[in-house]
């Protein structure tokens, strides 16, 4: 084990499977010289040379249909979003393209691409800058959708995500970039997509969240614990599709509560179809209703102080377990 | 006709220094002064060395092509009204020699990629009638097992990445087809055919300027039949020709007729020997027509005249002028025409009973060909559940 | 009343509000000359000439972004997308500028511009001409979300849009086009955006649905009244987002049971949503769980036979409803 | 520098009949043979009509609103770095010459849009600079209330509608804002500002064919300061100039200096006339240069020297150059330029000072200006529920 940041951590998984399949790339604005936006890339010019990482043009739209039509003749393109909102101006090409050419083609064509990014609010860069589209890309069939919220699973799903062959959305976070934890040192540490982890056992009540949200939850837990008296487990989601749903049902079961957090907005939210799932098969078992908190149901605002509470905070979430305890 | 670019004069359009393929050399100029149909014109393409290379054989097999898509294309239709075949189907009837003289100049490692008017590119490239009516009949039996449909027929064993229903969406593609032979270190090309109206999609732009920044031997072809659905050239487009739009970013561009099959193999030839020596992208712009309507609903006596539709075939249909050449070069006779006609007329009704008599796929089928893994389920790595409502 | 079709409502409403308000204009592929790709916009190129219905090229960004930057200066652009799947191609004009433009601005700037066209699977049309966005225009706070089902209220909903202030994303069905049903002849007639309709009283359980679901929703009532003896109440939800909140909660208290029936995709989609609220705000009064059907989780296939099975039928929904009951 | 635009001589861009802006009349050609500052040069911008006009109070308020403007930014870094200002801030420092130029030939009718990094373009239109400083510090009483922030500023009262993040996003807004002049019958046009990068952004292109096409009164003007971030104009874009992607489309286009606010008017004034008396649009690409990081977090010496940006500051300064014009004309001394500065710093002091004693938003505002309905309770006729998280 070692500790390392998030951001060493996607540098490292991003590394290891450059240096593992010749037909990795990494293409995207300012990912080669300026080392990305936010330094994920650091050293792989060097290492890999400008024919494996690829400064682009602001041309999301074309960038990520090349990495498509590259994906569908064997190679594995992996296509940096400076931020995920910007796949709003390549839409058509991730949403239609990479995710039904294998159905459309009846299955003779794979597109193991894989488009990453950060995807999350919180550090006032406001409404068009905020986006978190794992709702949409899980919403569509063919894609497959991804939101670690540590080091270690950074880089265990990374990697997983780049040796899939089917398109992959990788959603990180700006705010977890510096965030360090313990990395497992083995040479070929990976994190199977579709698998959740209970981050903290519990059996009063379930606390499910994705990304960001898994380190509020634990927050929420460390306080019912400590001042309620209340045992709360904590499931980490990391894949939204493939969903553990298993994992959530289990605990649910056990806990007869469920609390979903997501910074996600909430209508048609992730929190809103893992609900449809709980008490679809853990109807009997619930003793109250899902509680749900998601990210405050506008833009989001630029403001440190509006955009404070415009994400699931401690307190918000504390009360909404509290609710229904 | 307001805005149809058959009345447009290409003569001014004569290559200058930069839209002249590089690649083109000694090449006579595509260019003539006036539009109509005359043997000398054809002889001056038939005489370039792409042209003069081919056998009598290989001149009928192109011929044969250009027949087979025809009728196809026309038993197709009489599917469709039949109602054996659902939702869109655009006919490629007068563009034949685009695809034909496209295709016939492409070697192992060239691919093309095109939009949803695609069976005259998938027969083309070898694509059987079988699989292709099939798909059109919904059967499982088809090309992409009855999910595709008419706009997304695809066979990448034969270089043909398909058939894209959103108009421009596979530029980018292209593109990416591309990159990846340059990344294979191989000598090819990827021709990405798209109309008239999809140049006003902006990813092709973006992919252009992608296309020569990087040196990507992409070849866009603008078959311009000079409507996009009820939409002549000059109510979509301002500025003219279309090809022009390859200019500022620098890509050598050209725009050529698509009704004499040797014409359109000399300059994608040229386009395609550029992108194989130099790895540079180019942009033709074919004059073409197409004498069906949009898609088999669309009325198209509305934007255009009958009158227009007969002048175009009479004097410019592809199948028709392609024959007298090879009469008057003396390897087609009249008779032998007319079995090439009937083969390939048996050929596409065999194929509309291969259609008929083959099965639907089941429902089941339905969450078959999403994911890799679930298709593979032996090979699976991933955990957890990946459907949520199952037929 | 007059027994229109669905179309010719649609036509009627968009003529009405060009007659009233010089600042409409409608534009779109094949609009005018055409009269639409479904002919929706029949005669109205005669009636108000080219500066008022608009054919424009295939350029979906420039002229939805169009039509948002006239609404900032006070005109009411509707714009026709010949499919609504095609606004993945404009999706940042919509979903980040027409959405979020006023919230950036403090509010200083109103964008009342309205986005129609069709949106739905069933044509035979293939993957990517067969989505159904609703849930991710609903997801995006600044939009509403329309989705009539029957002429009246396609009549009555899209004149209520066109007058909105805000951005309205209207979402048709070409299968409905054709439906022929009673539209009030009054000269002002309108219907409220958020208003949903019990358009069958029922007691046993509550079908919720909106678009072409709703008439699914209609049979399966119908069946099992005729062959269960249950009694079946059906709620249109016609406009996703404002939300019909008390009508569905109020029909839910009653019936202590819930069917949602969607052509959207399950995850994520809106009957998720839907379930979310009904779980939160009627938990005390559900006997069963509330039980979902939406399209099949693929790419919308092309094939009939396949696409017969895609979206919800009479014998799916029924049997989901006999599950619950 | 690799790819720098400030290397290229644009003198064989000298206006052609088709990049002739066509109601230039007889105003003297933009393009010179060297780039190098000279006072020659100035004064043939000097002696345009557009510039003759102007008294030496017209042109003491341009030299002005670049000081003030400079002052602004700096005054902002300032609060940046004490912690103030969170999220993105784009400085415009060293473009100052385009906004004012550009804006201080417009009527009432004129309006402006642009990308994010629009504090010039704000204070440019009027907007005074305690709403722009308390919006960088996200305050109740900035511009937007504090919800848009540095990049999307707003002052519609003074015909300025943002402020765009996303890059390329304002081009259609900007030809749908010269399309609303149009309907509305108004003689106006909308210069819609953009960078060099922007320009590889399809709706950009979709945008031109629109603007070509319907004869719409939009001016594009890219403000060309060389660099994308951190990837120079050789690097992002094929083909030069940038403005010669308007050529396809036949829309008249020019490339000229940013750093003489005298040529900035002379251009854009021409553009604008041209677009009052013909409806008809163009692309201006303007060269110039910005001195700090893209953004403040940006380290720009990664991509460039410190000697390229001392070299622009010597030789090229906008406001110094204005100012020994000035001085030469004998309408400023260096007293009086002493004087604004100093004026202009405590403007930007005492915003900030304005800004921190400011409040800030309250978390229920978050749901306020989401929708026009929702704000005017009194007049919403909607029903439902329409907020589904509340604060
Ligand atoms: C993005 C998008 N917008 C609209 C359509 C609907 N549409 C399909 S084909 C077509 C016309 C295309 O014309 P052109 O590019 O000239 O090709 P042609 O049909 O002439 O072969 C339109 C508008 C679409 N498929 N995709
Ligand atoms: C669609 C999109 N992609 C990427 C970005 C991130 N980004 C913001 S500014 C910028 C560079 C723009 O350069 P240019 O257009 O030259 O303008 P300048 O910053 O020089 O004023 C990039 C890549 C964005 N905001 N929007
Ligand atoms: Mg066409
Ligand atoms: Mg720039």
């Amino acid at each position: 084990m070692s500790i390392i940041s998030y951001r060493d951590a996607l540098n490292q998984g991003l590394a290891e499977e450059l240096q593992r399949d010749p037909n990795v790339v990494l293409m995207g604005e300012e990912v080669a010289q300026f080392k990305g936006s936010y330094k994920v890339s650091e050293g792989l010019l060097e290492k890999f040379g400008p024919s494996r990482i690829i400064d682009t043009p602001i041309s999301e739209a074309a960038f990520s249909g090349l990495a498509v039509g590259a994906s569908m003749m064997g190679m594995r393109p992996v296509v940096e979003f400076m931020f995920w909102s910007f796949c709003y101006v390549a839409f058509d090409q991730i949403f239609n393209n990479a995710a039904n050419v294998r159905y459309m083609s009846g299955g003779m064509i794979n597109v193991p691409v894989v488009f990453r990014g950060p995807a999350n609010g919180g550090t006032n860069v406001g409404a068009t800058h905020s986006h978190t589209p794992e709702n949409f890309a899980a919403n569509t069939p063919g894609l497959k959708v991804v939101c670690p919220s540590t080091p270690a699973d950074a880089k265990g799903l990374i990697k997983s995500s780049i040796r899939d062959n089917d398109p992959v959305c990788f959603m990180e976070n700006t705010i977890l970039y510096n965030l360090k934890d313990e990395v497992p040192d083995e040479d070929d540490f990976i994190i199977p997509l579709g698998k959740a982890k209970t981050v903290l056992e519990g059996k009063d009540i379930s606390i499910i969240a994705h990304g960001n949200a898994v380190h509020t939850a634990l927050m929420v837990a460390e306080e019912l614990s400590d001042k309620h008296d209340i045992s709360a487990e904590v499931v980490d989601l990391r894949s939204i599709r493939p969903l553990d749903q298993d994992a959530i049902i289990e605990s649910v079961k056990k806990t007869n509560r469920a609390l979903l957090v997501e910074e996600n907005k909430p209508f048609c939210g992730v929190g809103a179809q893992i609900c449809f799932l709980i008490q679809d098969q853990a109807f009997d078992y619930l003793d109250a209703p899902i509680a749900r908190v998601s990210a405050v149901d506008a833009p989001q605002a630029y403001s440190k102080s509006l955009e404070a509470k415009q994400l699931p905070g401690k307190e918000k979430v504390l009360q909404a377990a509290l609710n229904i305890l | 006709m307001e805005g149809l670019h058959h009345d447009t004069d290409i003569d001014h359009l004569a290559p200058t220094p930069r839209d002249k393929l590089e690649s083109s050399g000694d090449e006579p100029s595509g260019a003539e002064s006036d539009d109509s149909i005359n043997s000398s014109k054809n002889e001056s393409f038939a005489s370039d060395s792409i042209n003069q290379g081919l056998s009598p054989e290989d001149k009928i097999e192109l011929y044969e092509q250009m027949v087979r898509i025809r009728r196809f294309e026309e038993r197709s239709l009489r599917a469709y009204q039949q109602g054996h075949i659902g939702g869109f189907l655009h006919l490629y009837i007068g563009q034949e020699a685009v695809a034909v003289g496209s295709v016939s100049v492409l070697g192992k490692d060239d691919h093309v990629i095109t939009a949803y008017r695609d069976h005259g590119h998938a027969i083309a490239v070898g694509m059987n009638m079988d699989e292709c009516m099939a798909e059109l009949y919904g059967k499982k039996t088809g090309c992409s097992k009855g999910k595709g449909g008419s706009m997304h027929f695809f066979a990448p064993d034969k270089n043909f990445w398909g058939g894209h229903g959103i108009v421009g969406g596979q530029t980018p593609l292209g593109l990416g087809l591309a990159y990846a032979l340059k990344h294979f270190k191989k000598k090819g090309s990827c021709l990405c055919f798209m109309g008239d109206g999809a140049t006003n999609q902006g990813p092709f732009y973006e992919s252009l300027n992608l296309a020569a920044l990087w040196n990507l031997p992409v070849v866009y072809i603008i078959e311009n039949n000079g409507y996009s659905m009820g939409t002549a050239e000059g109510r979509h487009s301002a500025g003219e020709p279309l090809a022009r739009r390859g200019d500022a970013f620098d890509i050598n561009w050209r725009v050529s007729y698509g009704h004499d099959i040797y014409e359109v193999r000399s300059v994608v030839g040229e386009a395609v020997k550029q992108a194989h020596q130099t790895s540079k992208p180019s942009v033709l712009e074919i004059i073409t027509y197409r004498y069906r309507g949009h898609s088999v609903a669309d009325p198209d006596q509305t934007y255009r005249s009958k009158e227009e539709i007969e002048e175009y075939k009479k004097s410019k249909d592809p199948i028709n002028l392609f024959k007298s050449v090879l009469l008057k070069e003396q390897i087609l006779t009249e008779e032998s025409a007319l079995e090439i006609d009937k083969l390939a007329k048996e050929e596409a009704n065999a194929s509309a009973e291969f259609a008929s008599a083959s099965p639907f796929p089941e429902p089941d089928e339905l969450l078959e060909d999403v994911y890799w893994e679930t298709d593979n389920p032996e090979k699976r790595v991933s955990k957890g559940r990946i459907f949520f409502e199952n037929p």
